[in-house]
């Protein structure tokens, strides 16, 4: 019931990479947005979110993911998600997210 | 606000198991053990738990977004062959017909969440009026899935 | 029967946690993962954690297998440095001075699980009247053990 | 929220090997009772008692091995428990019926 994010800039790709530990749901989406806002204030790039050890999300979170979208669309950029669990997944798919995202893995 | 009745569900209803929940966010994931907890004694498999477990939140999350009271309840009635999860506010409220479908051509950050429960549950019933609080009922069906 | 009353705690009640539960075994399980998830949640650690669920359990276990009552009630009082867990029902209820402290030299089968409440738990309180139901109260402090 | 019990009977140390995985409980404690009362009706012998995987007990389940055990020591028998978790091991010390049954390792 909780969400550890553990993010770093690779240099020589030019992206951010971010692991995503844990649930992300009403009460950690906040925490997640805090930090997806600040990576993309800093530097807009293209951002990789290492779901492998994400076990759980619902729609608050996908709807932190898809706002922080938008701002990196203006500059051409993309969120990548890889390594999802087949639970994490249905959620994009079912939504339709998965065409929207760049779902991976 | 009409309150759903029993009676409509085809299974005859065996348990039921009453909760109040404060309205905050941290009390979600005890909930989606709780459920867990509930469907894995009921014989759901893997992949129907987690569905009820997701669908659940949203609805949970939907009263303390947007109830706004200052407490829900929930109703898990164990059938022999159903679960059903009613979840209820005496909030806000809002008016159903004005509740958009997601629409993947004009992304927004809210709006996924009834949609989903719809997707993940057999049966959905949403009630509510502006003012006088909202109630969800959905269902999941024992052995349905193949 | 005296109700006991929530002023007795020190620490000012935040939050409360209803339940109702069938008198049934088979949702005892429940209870146990409801209330692991609660005291995870506050910051309990893994004894103690294990300490309340155990706790709880028997409070559970004794409602259902005496009370004999088709359901029993949970309050969790989720406090800023304490749990509290009411465990009550309305069914046969018990002479309270007629309840023997376990003995060694004279083992019994049954007789074990208010001794392990009372071990486990900070504080423990057992009220109940024959014929009108029982009510044990016990509390966990945060950051109690070492 | 569930016990599985595998048992047998070892013919060279004449001692009945009992594994136990899962939670003991109100649930399941009558489940534990009829397998331990059919084994010392067929062969009353000591009974070892693998613990490795039992994840919980509580007063029910040592309501029931207190029940086995005064049959058997009226045969001059007894159980051992072997390899208990530290949760487990921790209901037979405060109950004082780590004094009682054999609790090992
Ligand atoms: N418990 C509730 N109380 C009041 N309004 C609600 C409730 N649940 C849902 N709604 C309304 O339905 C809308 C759609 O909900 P949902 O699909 O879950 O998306 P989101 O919660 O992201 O807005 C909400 O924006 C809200 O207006
Ligand atoms: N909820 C209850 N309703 C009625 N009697 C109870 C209840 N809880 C406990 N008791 C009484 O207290 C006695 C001691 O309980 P306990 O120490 O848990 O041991 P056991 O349940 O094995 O008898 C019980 O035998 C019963 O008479």
């Amino acid at each position: 019931m909780s969400l550890v994010i553990n993010k770093n800039f690779n240099n020589d790709k030019n992206v951010w990479n971010i692991e995503l530990k844990g649930e992300i749901d009403i009460y950690t989406a906040n925490e997640l947005k805090k930090v997806l806002i600040e990576v993309v204030s800093i530097n807009p790039q293209d951002i990789i979110l290492n779901a492998s050890e994400l076990e759980y999300i619902d729609s608050t979170g996908l709807g932190v993911l898809i706002g922080v979208l938008k701002r990196l669309r203006q500059q051409g950029k993309d969120i990548h998600i890889i390594e999802a669990k087949k639970n994490v997944k249905k959620l994009f798919n079912i939504t339709g997210l998965d065409k929207i995202f760049k779902v991976e893995g | 606000m009409p309150v759903i009745n029993n009676e409509e569900i085809g299974d005859k209803i065996i348990e039921s198991i009453d909760m109040t929940v404060p309205s905050k966010p941290e009390y979600v994931g005890v909930i989606r053990l709780t459920v867990s907890a509930i469907a894995n004694r009921m014989g759901f498999n893997i992949d129907e738990i987690e569905d009820i477990k997701v669908a659940v939140a949203e609805g949970c999350t939907n009263a303390i977004k947007h109830g706004l009271d200052d407490k829900f309840y929930i109703n898990f009635e164990i059938g022999s062959d159903s679960l059903s999860i009613v979840i209820k506010d005496n909030g806000k409220g809002c008016n159903v017909e004005e509740i958009d479908e997601p629409d993947l051509l004009n992304l927004k950050e809210g709006g996924l969440g009834l949609f989903i429960i719809k997707t993940l549950m057999d049966e959905v019933e949403f009630v509510s009026k502006k003012g006088k609080g909202c109630q969800i009922k959905m269902i999941k069906f024992l052995g349905d899935d193949i």
